[in-house]
């Protein structure tokens, strides 16, 4: 199946698909709802897109929200899916999706450590790369690393801000 | 405090003997830690082999006398060098190879890059580079081995005898309790 | 993959090595096979940093583009000032930099370069105490490239290689066949995308703002451009520029002589700019842009005698302080030398009251049609509580062997008024012949002859134009613009002739001219003082000359008791800091302050503001 | 060494240990430990402590302006620098639409081969450390220099180039370079043999490789693993191949592939896309056409991108090497996340795959995946 067939193929089978668009010809991304999650996942895995490339997320700070990125990858079709959805920034929560794939439970790991995001299902919330971490998760948008690194690291010369 | 003076370790005259024989055979730690590990290999191996300036690598802390920071150090790498360079056995001396360990270098505004490597060990010799060339790290190996003859590399003895400041330091970034940012609004 | 069997003598195999020469480098002894040529690393490595301070302009671009922060500038007592440039210079931190060179690949002078030195190593002093050793270490580092390693060279940037836009937009003109004909604008000004692209050019150094002479925010209001925010733009341009319309099409530029972008290609556009940024917002739209309310109320009134750039320019700035403002001026419309001195192709009607209109509606007051003589004068004074006189150089300045009053002999500016009232059918023909001769070298002068040629196309369908000038072509004072654009209109253009004598035929009419070769036309102190070879002569045939070679001041309607106490030096007024003549309440603007030129006109007029306002306060 | 025995009990007949593998380990491959669970020699249980190489790229990224990134991002992966400036660049060049010129694509490729085969040499030294063939590793580090030197040459750095740019490269190939490098090739062709000699044919490590650590075709997809490892258990697929950048679709090549999916299988694929490397940039060096070497390109201070998001890969020497970046169309990256090619195979495949290993076996296993810890730390 080329892309354009794909797209009609995901279109026809599954309902509450927000927003397809294609991005070039190898590659396209949809928007889902927040409770869809799982189901759309798990129907792409069994429509072959086996592999699961990243798990990751956006701080879109202005919109008070999240965009949780699942980057799956099928070797029949070779396209590039990028799976998107939306979740409250306050709060971040999801659903996990440890079940589907194994390896999600490590990328949720890192994610959680970086966004501060929520996984439903995944107990596994031990810090995996940050030592001794005690300030808001450091990819959110609010988080200053410069100053954070002159008040914590010392400041020797001044620094354009 | 006690300032160690060029002059002063000069009239001990029993150490400068020491530290003739010391320079000729500088045993490296083999422990990288950041870019600059790049460089090592060739540094080592046959293209510029360091081996003719007797130093060689090795293994494990407690035989090493010297303690290659190569590059920037994360918080959690910093934990490990401190362990390590704390097995070290006196004397040993360290040298800070690139740009970041000296102000910070390309990761000046990191939240997890330490910029000054002085304030947690001290450096005996700081290369400049990003990464610096196996010539500058020979000719920077050179530069020690002559200050560790003119009992000018002394680092260790301050490590010791200013142990608290170094520790101070170290706690002060690695074991913090409350966050840094909110906690400077108080 | 299969292995074979290893044979007996296999361990001898390592023999075959003796004689290999050794891979190892005897360092320092040893260069490399790579590149036998050079001494030691690669020919374009990227090493320490050298800079040229002399060439160096201080334009700070490099720190901009430094991706870790290493580069500061620093001001140092050791550099040379110089027009266009910063007492800055880079300082370089080795404790940040990771030698990716982009410094040098956006040097906008080519001044900062890498050498192929890399060798540096500070041990730590035995003397250093714990609280000082990091720092003793990270100012080791810190360092003001020089001269050092120049001969070194390794990283350097080309033209080819440069990061930075060294073409400039080009701005879209008529075609010569099409503009002779008729006295429409010649160029046709930036579309919006021009405008962007052409605003991207620009790296924000400031040095245009440093030699502008009203200090105009030119980085500020191009960064609005490129923005796509024209208001903001307007707004910017307006805080110091009351007459961007005319200042966005004939500016003297100072601020794009010094663009730190000319040192390695065409610098920015930055008139241009402007007149896009005020051409693409209408007047109506300029009230909600621009604050139109006096910022205090001080309650007197001021008058303006002459309403030229520099007039208009003190009326806007003092209406904004809260003065009442009358200007008075002598033609039938305020602009001066804008509107009777520049050709319409030049500066259209349209954009010039553009301009005036805005001030009008700021409550400006403007009396046309009124001349000044010393009685009004002296009226004036006892009613206004300052007067600023801003009358510019209007009589033109003749060759002193044409004989005056001589027919078809005439001055630059009566002629370009002329051409004016006729364009806008105030009077119905301008005198021209179809041979006509142009003396001088300046842009007054190529205003005439490009003016002539357009007339005569009009009239007798054939241009015949000839300018002479005393100076070479690499002393002419016009700009290359105008040389270029003339001679495609058909303007023949002579360089280096003084005129001697005006030849005339039988009947007292005009024949032709006489020309010497003019050796030098600077003395050894700078001064104008042309040298001619009279065994060199040239004669120029022509039934008409227009002499363009400067104009005077003209301050007879200046009654004597206070003509006597100014001060005049080479025909300017001399004034105090606070633009004030001497006399109580008469302060001076424009070309009688500064000489000729528009935006030192707007720049008098908003000093001479100040200067009024500092005498009610 | 620095392994911690921490005493966790009995456990039937064997003492339970928790053995703290590196980060100061002769045998680990960069900064990185794994903490291990043991029981005598056998490996029960594997957790992976990433993070010592942590500096925050994906925050600081953020932080500078599109082309000052160039300085950065190269330090992502120290290896094999070049492919982070290739994937970020592609990622600008779709989101702005600009075309490269074409001598700038040919560059790029033989650049990027370039550094794969420099990659893979730092590999075989890897395999030759790990097996005690120091001579492996002193061979195959000393010819990686020749490569520097090139590198040196066109790009004025040994390790960090940051020499592929938006729109093209940064400068054109110097006289006589051309040259030079067939040279280079021609002598890394004939070392290839003396490798197989000393490596691939070599008894004992064959004998060490031979079924270690075997990874399924259906495990490998499922885990996310690419590039030579993946190829190594028989999936053909090669990102060079399937979805061409630089000029790779205008250069004939074949990819090669092993079906054994086991240590041995990985060591000779990497064996095989060293020579493929070596044919690829002898074709570029033969087609490489004249012109300019890069696009026209804004001003770096001025220089934005439209909004939009996109997902670039290339095939780097341990497997896809992605970025994923999103722009809001201001001066600055919005986010930039990075996936590295061993970010499965190091945190995750191992606590799978390491799991009755032996000991000794863990730091081979991470020399044949070459795992890269700055790919899972960034």
């Amino acid at each position: 199946m080329n892309q354009k067939e794909l797209i009609e193929y995901i279109k026809n089978n599954f309902k509450g698909i927000e927003n397809i668009k294609s991005i070039d010809e190898k590659q396209f991304s949809i928007t889902v709802q927040k409770e869809r999650i799982i189901n759309i996942l798990s129907f792409l895995k069994l429509s072959n897109f086996k592999e699961l490339a990243l798990i990751t997320a956006v701080d879109w700070i202005k919109e008070e929200k999240i965009e949780v990125v699942y980057i799956l990858f099928s070797y029949e079709y070779e396209q590039q899916l990028i799976v998107k959805t939306y979740i409250d920034r306050q709060e971040p929560s999801i659903e996990s999706i440890k079940n589907l794939w194994e390896i999600a439970t490590m990328y949720e790991r890192d994610v959680h450590e970086f966004f501060g995001i929520d996984f439903i299902g995944n107990d596994d919330k031990r810090p995996l790369i940050l030592h001794n971490w005690k300030d808001i998760p450091p990819l959110r948008k609010d988080f200053d690393s410069l100053k954070y690194s002159n008040t914590i690291f010392g400041k020797f010369k001044k620094d354009k801000e | 405090m006690e300032l160690y003076s060029t002059k002063k370790l000069k009239d001990e005259g029993f150490e400068q003997i020491l530290n003739f024989f010391r320079k000729k055979s500088l045993w490296m730690l083999h422990y990288c830690t950041g870019c600059g590990a790049v460089e090592l290999p060739p540094t080592m191996t046959s293209r510029w082999d360091m081996e003719r300036f007797g130093m060689g690598p090795m293994a494990t802390p407690r035989q090493a006398d010297l303690l290659l920071i190569t590059g920037y150090l994360s918080l959690k790498s910093l934990k490990r060098v401190i362990y390590t360079y704390e097995q070290m056995q006196n004397p040993k001396w360290v040298i800070a190879l690139g740009s970041c360990p000296i102000n910070g270098g390309i990761y000046y505004d990191s939240y997890s890059v330490i910029n000054r490597l002085a304030l947690y060990i001290p450096v005996d010799l700081s290369i400049e580079g990003c990464m610096p060339r196996p010539e500058a790290i020979i000719e920077g190996f050179i530069k020690l081995m002559k200050q560790i003859e003119n009992g000018e590399a002394v680092g260790y003895k301050k490590y010791q005898e200013n142990y608290k400041w170094y520790k101070q330091n170290q706690d002060s970034v690695l074991k913090r309790e409350f966050p840094v940012l909110s906690g400077e609004e108080k | 993959m299969d292995y074979k069997k290893k044979s007996f003598f296999a361990p001898f195999n390592s023999l075959k090595y003796l004689l290999k020469d050794p891979v190892t480098i005897r360092y320092p002894k040893e260069n490399k096979k790579t590149y036998p040529e050079v001494e030691g690393v690669s020919p374009q490595y990227r090493g320490r940093h050298f800079n040229d301070l002399e060439k160096c302009i201080g334009c700070g671009t490099c720190e901009d583009i430094c991706p870790t922060g290493a580069i500061q500038m620093v001001e140092f007592d050791d550099v040379k000032e110089k027009n266009g440039a910063t007492k800055k210079r880079p300082v370089i931190d080795y404790g940040r930099c990771c030698f990716c060179g982009f410094c040098v690949d956006v040097c906008t002078t080519s001044s900062l370069g890498m050498s192929r030195e890399y060798v540096n190593n500070f041990p730590t002093p035995p003397e250093a105490t714990e609280d000082t050793q990091g720092e003793i270490i990270s100012k080791y580092f810190i360092i003001r490239p020089d001269l050092n390693f120049s001969k070194n060279q390794g990283w350097i940037t080309d033209n080819n290689y440069s990061w930075l836009e060294l073409k400039r937009v080009v701005m879209g003109i008529f075609n010569p066949e099409e503009r002779s004909n008729s006295f429409l604008e010649i160029v046709k000004g930036y579309t919006k995308e021009e405008a962007i692209l052409e605003a991207r050019r620009c790296v924000a150094c400031g040095l245009c703002k440093d030699a502008c002479p009203i200090h105009m925010d030119i980085p500020e209001y191009i960064m609005a451009i490129f923005n796509d925010d024209v208001k903001e733009s307007v707004k910017e341009i307006y805080k110091t520029n009351p007459l961007p319309e005319v200042c966005g099409r004939v500016c003297t530029h100072k601020c794009e002589s010094v663009c730190s972008l000319g040192h390695r290609g065409e610098p920015v556009a930055i008139r241009w700019l402007k007149r896009y940024a005020v051409d693409s917002l209408p007047l109506e739209e300029y009230k909600n842009v621009i604050a139109n309310k006096p910022i205090k109320q001080a309650g007197k009134s001021v008058a303006i005698i002459g309403g030229g750039p520099a007039g208009l320019s003190a009326a806007y700035f003092l209406s904004f302080m809260g003065y009442r403002i009358t200007i008075f001026e002598k033609e039938a419309k305020a602009g001066g030398i804008a509107r009777y001195g520049i050709p319409a192709y030049r500066l259209p009607e349209d954009a010039l009251n553009k301009d005036i209109d805005f001030i009008k509606s700021l409550g400006v007051e403007i009396k046309t049609n009124t001349n000044i003589d010393k009685n009004m004068f002296e009226k004036i004074y006892k009613e206004y509580d300052a007067i600023i006189i801003s009358t510019g150089f209007d009589l033109p300045r003749s060759t002193n062997l044409s004989r005056n009053g001589m027919e078809n002999v005439v001055g630059a500016l009566p002629f370009l008024h002329d051409v004016r009232e006729f364009l806008s059918n105030k009077i119905s023909d301008v005198k021209i012949t179809d041979n006509v001769l142009v003396i001088g070298g300046g842009n007054v002068a190529f205003d005439c002859s490009r003016s002539v040629a357009r007339l005569q196309k009009m009239k007798f369908g054939k241009v015949k134009v000839t300018q002479v000038c005393l100076e070479t072509p690499d002393i002419i004072p016009a700009d290359k613009e105008e040389i270029e654009e003339s001679a495609e209109e058909g303007v023949t253009l002579i360089y280096g002739m003084g005129p001697k004598e005006i030849i005339l035929d039988d009947k007292g009419n005009i024949k032709g001219l006489d020309f010497m070769k003019c050796e030098s036309v600077f003395d050894e102190n700078m001064r104008f003082n042309p040298k001619f070879n009279e065994n060199e002569r040239l004669i120029c045939e022509a039934t008409m000359i227009i002499e363009a070679i400067g104009q005077a001041p003209d301050y007879s309607f200046i009654p004597e008791e206070y003509r006597s106490k100014m001060k005049f030096e080479r025909g300017k007024i001399v004034l105090d800091e606070n633009y004030s003549t001497g006399i109580e309440k008469i302060f001076a603007a424009g070309d009688i302050v500064k000489g000729p030129d528009i935006v030192n006109g707007i720049a008098t007029g908003l000093n001479a503001a100040k200067g009024v306002d500092k005498l009610f306060n | 060494m620095s392994e911690i025995l921490t005493y966790l009990g009995k456990d039937e007949e064997y003492e339970v240990y928790e053995l703290f593998f590196g980060p100061n380990h002769p045998g680990m491959s960069g900064n990185f430990s794994y903490i291990l669970t043991v029981d005598g020699h056998t490996i029960k249980k594997v957790s992976p402590d990433p993070g010592l190489l942590h500096r925050g790229f994906e925050k600081l990224v953020e932080r500078r302006l599109w082309l000052q990134n160039i300085a950065l991002i190269p330090r992502i992966c120290v290896p094999e620098p070049d492919i982070n400036e290739m994937v970020y660049s592609t990622a600008i060049e779709k989101l702005c639409h600009i075309d490269v010129p074409l001598r700038a694509s040919y560059i790029r490729t033989i650049v990027l081969e370039m550094a794969r085969l420099s990659a893979f040499l730092f590999g075989f030294g890897g395999i030759g450390g790990t097996t005690g063939l120091y001579t492996a590793s002193y061979w195959s580090i000393s010819d990686r220099d020749y490569l520097l030197d090139l590198f040196e040459w066109l790009t004025g750095a040994r390790v960090y180039h940051m020499y592929i740019l938006p729109g093209g490269v940064r400068r054109d190939l110097p006289n006589g370079w051309t040259e030079k490098l067939k040279e280079t090739i021609d002598y890394l062709q004939k070392r290839l043999n003396e490798y197989d000699r000393l490596i691939y044919n070599n008894p004992l490590v064959i004998k060490r490789l031979k079924g270690l650590g075997k990874i399924e075709k259906e495990l490998a997809i499922e885990y996310g693993i690419t590039g030579p490892n993946l190829k190594a258990t028989g999936v053909k697929y090669d990102i060079r191949k399937m979805v061409p950048y630089a000029a790779y679709d205008k250069i004939d090549f074949d990819i090669p592939s092993q079906n054994e999916g086991d240590g041995l299988a990985r060591a000779i694929q990497r064996r095989e896309e060293f020579q493929l490397s070596l044919d690829i940039i002898r074709k570029a060096l033969k087609d490489i056409p004249d012109g300019p070497v890069r696009a026209n390109m804004p001003n770096p201070l001025k220089f934005k991108v439209p909004k939009g998001e996109v997902y670039v890969k290339i095939e780097s020497a341990r497997g896809e090497h992605a970025y994923y970046i999103v722009s809001d169309g201001g001066d600055k990256p919005y986010r930039m996340a990075v996936r590295g090619g061993s970010y499965t195979a190091g945190l995750i495949l191992a606590q799978k795959v390491l799991v009755g290993c032996r000991i000794e076996d863990v730091a081979l296993w991470m020399a044949t995946m070459d795992i890269c810890p700055p790919d899972f730390d960034r």
